[in-house]
């Protein structure tokens, strides 16, 4: 395992510190593994607090600031934050408005924040909760966890941050955030795997001709294990997934993320190919967002995320955001 | 079964899984996110820890201790679980100063149905659940039959070991590995493995 | 190799056409490979051209728009642009107010922007030139090829951007070009090795234990090999040939670059203990960046750039920018 | 040598760069960015196509537009140092119909100045000139030894090939390998082994 690190146990705190120099417009409590907007809590303001394991960033720290996150709680690798991490940031950023915790849809961080907003809601604080469940590989049965939250995770953090940025209540930005989830879907495709520090081997083995899809954020296997091929053919199985479960039409915001080890010019290919595809089914490409947003470490590939707007979210979207790793309108 | 012994399990638990740490993580790698063993090794060392900080004077007071640490250190699924597990316990001990076999049967059901409650797990569904589950039966069993402690403790750990072993053929329909579908057939739940060295260290303090 | 392309031969173009789809703010010349600013020219205004081999992205054509370059031109894959590309760039963006040429010391960059600058100086557009050497690895003497351009680009194309958006003459923006990459300086480390689309395999061969020192851009070797470190090691490292050049002192801005492979989360890591070593050394870290700006394909490891603010450069680099992948203040 | 001489040597280079095209790569890959192969096999392939769309009446025409169009499709190092190597060979030409040995070596001369200016590089800097230069001589002195065609194109070959393997214990001091220092020595350079194809091309064409 070849890794920037100075030791395995100390890589969350290490980059932690990192961020508290890298972002003045951050107050980081290293030791407690919470990152807050410096000028949290905002009276009157909802707060939002999202959180879950390290090894996605920027996702969440770097969607902490003005117009997005108050606080974000990052656990250890791929393990989901402790409730007391949840408490502190919950507590921290409540300016009298209530809280929303934006949850992606995985057992560990689901039990955690439901402990956190019990203990929460104990101390006084009004807590409301959004599950992010967006990726169309996993069936939602009753023989799975459901689905999991992935890309649509940056989508419902920038537009019901944007909604609570102009004092909208508790109700409406947790209405907005389910309503963001509900028409958001996303599908991955890894092509390697990944290496958790605290592994210290690659956690599957690809062959060379080989991908997998329909992977998570956490380096999970896929469904299915395919051939690599041409960018356009995976582009298409990832798009048929995703238009499979929820057709795509009219105005459409699209991610296309990549999970850490893939370069931004093969990111680029891959958009070409989304765009193709959206203008073959007839929907309009009419916001978009190219890079890596939520990754998942060094693994190579990428995942596609699509969330069919309406008016409302397309000015939420668009309004001003001021974060480490998304910016614009100030 | 008093405090000491209670000490005694979570210093078994805490060397056992540091031992399998590797083997945790390799099992959670092929059906989830490859943390299991360093999940559950840095929550037992801090537990003991936290033991060593509080000296707790009950067993139910060692055991809520040791829930709220997990709680607190391991995030992930485990930690909410095992940490309601062992918070269960521990309540249901109250604050007697010593407890017998039959009690602790009757608080190893409730660590399981603190589990049920909080994960929604059947058994068969390729978790925790599936280890835990024998090995309070096979323990209230055991009380019934009258067995000693040893053998008890004994029984308790087969099933345990059974039943994680047992999960292999399963396909996941809970947690991280159900993602997989029919993929996470052929591996063996890490959850229900460290369950079940959970349960044998029980007889490994009994017989120190 | 791994990659999501659709062919070898249409890397670039491929990626052009996903570059067009997601910035409209963008004019892309896909068959030429020549990105403008979509309002280019801008009439009085100094025109800023950039450009290099593919393989670097977010550079260049990620640094076009307002407040920095004007074109970009985007050669093959670690290639760098051929002279038609950037005399189609160069007379594009020329306002009446002449066209600055941001160059990377390489052999191949400085012979074809020669090329178009002689060319289109024939057509009357007036052309500076500013040559960027920041990369202290190579030693600046007769008996090499003179400092590579590395990091430093991006401070260049960002402060002589601000500056040319203030309606200032050609000889000013070139004068600032070259001051900042005078006060600037570089390292780059190598965990891995880079692969090249057309070569199909790594370019060089790093054992499991073992690190490059003093890399480029371009994945070609560096100067020495040492073992895996520590990240903090391996900074300090990279920070004495830094400070040994050009001892840190003062307001600096600094850059932590990711070369393509290696995530955000060790970046910060690394970004952790340059903060350190700064303060150590008694200079101010002023300004910083921290991310994937000027990369090399896929590979694996991180470079330093340091620049000695001045006030004007401070107030030049806090001036609103709106590219691709910088953007602030509008 | 007439114009159809000349475009022979173009389709013979063509030729053996797209049969190196890896070989070249591989060279610039150890001490370079592993693109030079790419480089030429896409420049030399554009020439051939803009041969037969253009047709040029005579070899400098010929040559000139070989050069233009190694300039506008290759980029790099390679791609203004050979244009101009094409381009100034095609301008001493000028508009003759047809050029003989002497002429030609004239010609080569124009070249080698062309790259010279360009790129700075001196013999031993471990670069194309350490091939070029050596065939511009051996060509000069065949001719004032009166060789005959096939010979004198064979001597300037050997002498190119000779001068690219020289370059493999130099250490360079121009262009991308030259960052290397002390590494770059033991490695023969791309561009050297591409000239000596260069050259050899034309002994191929020669005996057509
Ligand atoms: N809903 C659930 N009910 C009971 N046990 C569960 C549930 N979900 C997961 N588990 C157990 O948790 C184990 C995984 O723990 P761990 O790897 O520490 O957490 P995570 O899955 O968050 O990475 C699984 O192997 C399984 O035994
Ligand atoms: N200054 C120079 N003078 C002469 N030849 C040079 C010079 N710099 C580089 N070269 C030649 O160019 C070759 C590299 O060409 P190529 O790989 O196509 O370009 P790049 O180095 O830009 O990737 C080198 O092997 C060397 O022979
Ligand atoms: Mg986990
Ligand atoms: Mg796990
Ligand atoms: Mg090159
Ligand atoms: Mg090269």
């Amino acid at each position: 395992m070849k890794k920037l690190i100075n030791s395995v146990d100390t890589v969350v705190t290490d980059a932690l510190r990192g961020l508290a120099a890298a972002h003045p417009s951050l107050r980081v409590n290293v030791a407690d593994k919470v990152v807050f907007r410096a000028d949290a809590p905002r009276p009157g303001k909802v707060g939002l607090v999202s959180g879950g394991g390290s090894g996605h960033e920027p996702l969440h720290a770097g969607f902490v600031g003005y117009g997005m996150l108050d606080a974000a709680c990052p656990g250890e690798v791929f393990t989901s934050p402790v409730p007391d991490q949840l408490i502190e940031a919950t507590n921290g950023v409540d300016g009298g408005a209530g809280v929303l915790h934006i949850v992606k849809n995985y057992t560990g961080d689901v039990l955690n924040f439901q402990m956190a907003a019990e203990l929460s809601g104990d101390e006084g604080v009004e807590v409301a909760t959004v599950l992010v469940n967006d990726d169309v590989a996993v069936q939602d049965s009753l023989y799975t966890a459901g689905r999991r939250g992935t890309g649509a995770t940056l989508f419902v953090e920038k537009i019901a941050g944007a909604l609570a940025e102009t004092g909208a209540p508790l109700a409406d930005v947790a209405r907005v955030a389910r309503e963001v989830n509900d028409r958001s879907r996303s599908f991955g495709v890894a092509l390697s795997s990944v290496t958790v520090p605290a592994a210290g081997k690659p956690t599957f083995e690809l062959g060379e001709g080989e991908i997998e899809l329909g992977i998570g954020i956490h380096g999970e296997p896929g469904r299915t294990r395919a051939p690599l091929r041409e960018a356009r053919e995976i582009v298409r199985t990832a798009m048929d997934a995703v238009n499979d479960d929820l057709p795509l039409s009219g105005d459409t915001l699209v991610l296309v993320n990549g999970m850490g080890g893939t370069p931004l010019l093969e990111l680029y290919i891959v958009f070409a190919e989304v765009a193709a595809y959206l203008e073959e089914k007839g929907a309009t490409l009419s916001r978009r967002l190219v890079g890596n947003y939520v990754t998942s470490l060094d693994m190579q590939g990428f995942s596609v995320t699509t969330c069919s707007l309406t008016d409302e979210l397309t000015r939420l979207w668009d309004a001003p955001v001021e974060t480490p790793a998304l910016r614009w309108g100030r | 079964m008093n405090t000491q012994f209670f000490a005694a399990w979570i210093e078994e638990i805490a060397a056992v899984v540091s031992a399998q740490r590797d083997h945790l993580t390799q099992l959670d790698a092929a059906i989830g996110d490859a943390d299991h063993g360093a999940n559950l090794d840095r929550g037992f060392a801090a537990a003991r820890e936290a033991l060593a900080a509080a000296s707790p004077a009950t067993p139910g007071a060692l055991l809520v201790l040791v829930g709220s640490t997990l709680i607190r250190k391991v995030g992930g699924a485990s930690g909410p679980l095992y940490g309601t597990a062992f918070r269960e316990m521990g309540k249901q001990f109250g604050d007697r100063p010593e407890v017998d076999l039959a009690e602790l049967g009757t608080a190893l059901d409730a660590a399981l149905a603190g589990v049920r409650r909080l994960g929604a797990a059947a058994e068969g569904d390729k978790t925790m659940v599936d280890a835990l589950a024998p090995a309070a039966r096979a323990l209230a069993q055991a009380v019934r039959d009258g067995l000693a402690a040893g053998e008890a403790l004994g029984a308790a750990a087969a099933a345990a070991e059974e039943g994680a072993k047992a999960t292999v053929p399963l396909q996941a329909r809970k947690g991280r590995a159900s993602y997989l579908g029919p993929r996470s057939v052929g591996h063996e739940d890490p959850g229900a493995a460290s369950s079940a060295l959970i349960i044998g260290a029980l007889k490994a303090a009994g017989s120190r």
